[in-house]
């Protein structure tokens, strides 16, 4: 499916609109951005378990080792944390590390590495230094991964100041913002999901940033605001096709970045539409719908209409069994229902949604 | 012995012939090629002694005693499995046999045996823990964690390290400084040892000592199995046509076939004639066959019974 | 300072109310739950570093090795994520084993452990086996702890499903907690504050637990909710104190209990006051006061008269300089001044407070 | 080398003399006890060779170069102290004199340094990384993983374990399944020895081997280096009044002082003269007072630099 580009993003983000014509899948655009950052800076390399294998990492890393040397491209032991640690003290020493991980379930392993240190490590010490590494890091759905192989966990990282954490829908988006990130002199998780790598779409073959920071609009609409995370977009953007023949007009908010986040945008349209639905990949306590959704209380609240409803993955680990996969994940059918349920509602009536 | 050696092989050749019919939707990692490890260690542990195991858990599950078909059942995402359909292929356990349950998280799964062994100590009962992990486990922080702790405290414990080589397709030589893992556990004051892990017998005897010393208080063993596996790291295929391993390593560890070689030192020594031999593989494949149509045959679960079992 | 227990307590949770004359302070309070546990249970037992030596952390572990013998109360090594895998064993094994941590900063180091295994044990195997396991940790304020000493990390484990997180803020809540920790099947985060450990209060010699999910009205009061989390408690009760001579009359919510949380507590009260401030003890972004916020804005959002603010630290890492840590943490000063704030608001009129 | 090391324990009784006064509001771990080390091990250092620390750093950090001044300032929360107030005693950095900074999480500067480490390799430059770190750090999975990687790679490390016995009041024969620490080290294929580490002269020797080999890219040194700590594990007071360690033990140790010892042997040998070492001392006096006062009449920073340098 393609994801309609709207041409508010040649304003509000850097980077021309979608109608060129170089297409590339997501898959390919990481690793174009990949090899252009290596190939421009030679401070910058990739490790992680797998990336100079066949498989390179769902593809992300194809050809970068034969390319640039497997001392610049190479696999590590099964060691998060020290690993993780490893690279901050190589961003200390003046490179630009591109750590890469499997499954996002794998960095609990290296959260003090993270947290307590390359967070830390700027302020703590007066902004004398600073460690500009990229970690990268894939969520998905399906295939029973359960519990363990599933997570999707970005507002652990949204939560700690020192971090910036990125969650690139578009093929776009995933070069510029991992070119962004890997010139950023601050540690960036940087989110892929997996059911995004075949998807394609215009990259221009230059390279190029999108500030870390700044959203997008995906579709306009005046109806309602549904600010859609990562893959949820593309479930936005088919509900968005389904409710318009209802005559049901949404707004579609992808910020991109999560931390730092542009509330400003959200605002905007929440002030328009009145209207507000956060559709995430994670889980909803203290996750980053929550934090949409209490910013706009705090400096919106006036211009809703509506209560504010999160979407989210239901409040359980993952399950194995697919049949349980479909009730845990959610999809286009739970905004339509959502849009629906808010548009009939005024603010005194609440009723909760089940997620 | 053999019997159990088989239906882990046969398990799983099952699950290979079934998994591309894609209604099994959970990864496998398959255990064929390391039979001898789960069956020479598990045949010397009481029914409440504890095992850890990890993503690779199958063999050690139905060593352990587990019922294949609910094994199957769960791998089908179904109601009747071991975990009602939450867990899948890389998450199962069984209390009543003592198993603690697979972590699909490398390294994971030592802490849970050790502590497990420690309970053992303050309950004052004889059980005996085994945690069973990969060389990729020895890359983690968990393995230095677990050996020290288990050691320093004398715990009723036996590290089965089994040694494939390969975590997914990273030789162990990318991985560690020193490709000897049972003198690296010897820096933890254990005992220590490395073994053919495709030699049952061997097996069973170096771990019938260990897991003695373990329950007479003596403390924590290690052992390393060498051992190499058959199939891809996950999935029914073979992983040397696209490249990960050289195909002749392969054929050489295929050559030393764990069951294979049981057979002929059965046959050799004129334990098992050959015909009990087919008997107890037809055996084998009769219950493997109910197993799959029991799997099959389950319902699913409801969705509503996601939001059951979290707390 | 003294905490007021309103009336409301004895209903909405369980236990007597304030008037009862034993008095223990905090730390007493945790010692006398952790000696009676283990004398009513043998299955309970009290590892972590520090807990048989001459502080005996912070007093609260006093007299335990001695009275149980140090095969129940024993140090362990500094080994975090090992040594939690190692409770979770044998608390699978049908131990309770309460797990002491000095500083909740070293959470980090176990949060494969925390996450990846004890939050997902149960449902992934299907309800078969269960962890109950209490992590005590302490967090605090002051005295230059600085970045990696400080940290008041609740809400990375509000966000798992599979956890259980409380925030006693009275010695009446610590006992009844505590034990209502160990008894429980699950794993629980219990967190303690440093600066509660003198506090002291009513607390009845027998056994009783409170139970985990409730909160608890600490102040009633008409014009606006303030929750307050754990030591933010007695600040926001030292705000009522000076809001009262202003003729301005705040409810105090505690809610203990962070997951599961008592938002119904929380609507309640919202309906009637109309204005609402959540004070944490951590950060603002994916914090607990976001969820707080965000469950308001879906459920009892045509009850407010004005934007719901946030009280956290700042969105920065701790500094050591006293002189920055007045700005970092917030106090009693920064609740007078969004309750005012909040009262000459409209709903229309944002106006972002600072933090 | 003498200089050093009165340097190092006369900062340290100034912040025992000054701490009660309650205006140095940061949490002081004291290295009094300790000079040999860190002096022995940074006088074979390059101003640009890296050091990474731990919470009980400033003895690591002024034998590296850095400036008791701005060190002081430091601790006092002072706008012009190394890291603006932000960092305190246990959070010192200075990358013109290749210290990447202090960690207070217990193993967490392991990694810091062979990550410095692999970045000479890859950059090209002869740099090499030093990790100072305590006994309490050989707990942690991430000394584990940092000696592995280190010794995979052949990285330009010495790892320096300054082995006092205790993790706060936790003695090793707590916490270490071996006590030999510098035996476990061995297990990473890496050259490993245990030294005096109050003998100013053999830490110096040892790591002067350790370093050039690894300059000469051999690869990395794992050194032990056994001290004790004199004051309690936190602050300026002595905890054996509080039962924390035995009298007899610290007695037995303060016996061994380093700075003593190193007196006596340059006297012993004619090195120098004691109005020599007088004239050292006053010196060394006059640069802490001096530092005292910088401190001291320093500004604070305003409020609103809380909001900088976090990206
Ligand atoms: C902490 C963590 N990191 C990475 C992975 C991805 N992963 C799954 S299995 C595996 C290899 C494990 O190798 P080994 O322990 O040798 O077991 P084997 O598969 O060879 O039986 C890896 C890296 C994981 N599951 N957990
Ligand atoms: C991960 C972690 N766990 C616990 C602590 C608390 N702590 C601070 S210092 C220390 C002891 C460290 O001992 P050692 O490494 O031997 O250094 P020493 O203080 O003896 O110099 C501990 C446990 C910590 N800072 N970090
Ligand atoms: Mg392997
Ligand atoms: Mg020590």
């Amino acid at each position: 499916m393609d994801l309609p580009v709207d041409k508010v993003e040649s304003t509000r983000a850097s980077g021309p609109a979608a109608e060129g014509k170089r297409t590339r899948t997501y898959r390919e655009a990481l690793r174009e951005a990949l090899a252009q950052a290596m190939e421009r800076d030679s401070r910058v390399f990739v490790a992680g378990q797998g990336v100079d294998d066949p498989g390179a990492v769902f593809g992300t890393t194809k050809g970068l080792a034969e390319r640039f040397g497997r001392q610049r491209v190479f696999d590590t032991p099964i060691a998060e944390n020290g690993i993780t640690g490893i690279m901050i003290g190589a961003a200390l020493a003046g490179m630009r590390p591109v750590l890469v991980h499997m499954r996002m379930d794998f960095l609990p392993m290296s959260m003090d590495q993270i947290v307590n240190h390359a967070a830390k490590w700027r302020f703590m010490f007066g902004g004398r230094v600073n460690v500009p590494l990229t970690i990268r890091c894939i969520i998905g759905r399906g295939w029973g991964a359960a519990a363990q192989h599933s997570q999707s966990l970005q507002a652990l990282f949204v939560h700690i100041p020192g971090l910036k954490v990125v969650m690139p829908s578009t093929p776009y988006d995933a070069k510029g913002l991992l070119l962004a990130s890997i010139a950023d002199e601050n540690p960036v998780i940087f989110v892929e999901h997996r059911w995004l790598f075949d998807q394609s779409g215009y990259v221009p073959e230059e390279e190029y940033v999108i500030p870390i920071g700044k959203g997008v609009i995906r579709r306009k609409g005046r109806d309602a605001t549904v600010v859609a995370i990562s893959h949820m977009a593309y479930e936005a953007c088919k509900a968005a096709e389904s409710l318009e023949k209802d005559g049901i007009d949404i707004e579609i908010i992808d910020p991109r970045s999560l931390s730092p986040l542009d509330d400003e945008l959200i605002f905007d349209s929440v002030k328009k539409t009145g209207r507000l639905i956060i559709a995430d990949t994670g889980w909803k306590n203290c996750g980053v719908g929550a934090e949409i959704a209490a910013r706009v209380a705090s400096d919106a609240l006036g211009y809703l209409k509506a209560p504010i409803r999160r979407i989210a993955t239901a409040d359980t680990p993952t399950p194995c069994s697919f049949e349980l996969e479909k009730e845990f994940y959610p999809s286009s059918e739970d905004i339509i229902f959502t849009v629906k349920e808010l548009l009939n509602k005024s603010p005194l009536s609440p009723q909760p949604y089940r997620r | 012995m053999y019997l159990l050696m088989l239906r882990i092989r046969k398990f799983e050749e099952k699950v290979v012939e079934l998994y591309p019919a894609q209604d099994m939707r959970s990864p496998v990692h398959l255990y064929i090629g390391h039979e001898a490890i789960a069956t020479g260690v598990c045949l010397n542990l009481r029914k409440d002694d504890y095992v850890s195991s990890n993503h690779r858990g199958h063999g050690h599950c139905i060593a352990k005693g587990m019922d294949m078909r609910l094994m199957l059942a769960e791998f089908y995402g179904k109601k009747t499995g071991y975990c009602k359909g939450k867990g899948g292929s890389m998450h199962l356990v069984d209390p009543e046999n003592g198993v603690l349950g697979t972590s699909a998280i490398v390294g994971g799964g030592l802490p849970l045996a050790v502590g497990a062994a420690l309970a053992s100590v303050m309950q004052g009962n004889e059980r005996v823990s085994v945690a069973f992990f990969g060389d990729g486990a020895v890359d983690e922080g968990s393995f230095h964690e677990s050996l020290n702790f288990a050691s320093l405290k004398k715990l009723p414990v036996v590290f089965v390290c089994e040694n494939n080589f390969y975590a997914t397709n990273s030789h162990q030589s990318a991985r560690h400084s020193n490709n000897d893992i049972a003198c690296l556990a010897e820096g933890y004051m254990m005992p220590s040892v490395c073994v053919d892990g495709n030699d049952v017998i061997t097996v069973f005897e170096t771990a019938r000592n260990a897991i003695n010393r373990a329950r007479s208080g003596k403390g924590p063993t290690f052992m390393e199995c060498r051992t190499y596996r058959w199939k891809a790291h996950v999935g029914p295929d073979c992983d040397v046509e696209k490249g990960c391993r050289p195909r002749e390593e392969l054929d050489q560890w295929v050559k030393r076939c764990p069951v294979k070689r049981f057979r002929e030192l059965l046959l050799d020594e004129n334990v098992l004639p050959e015909s009990e031999m087919l008997e107890l593989a037809r055996q084998v494949d009769e219950e493997i066959e109910e197993a799959v149509i029991f799997a099959k045959n389950s319902p699913l679960p409801s969705p509503t019974e996601l939001y059951e079992d979290v707390y």
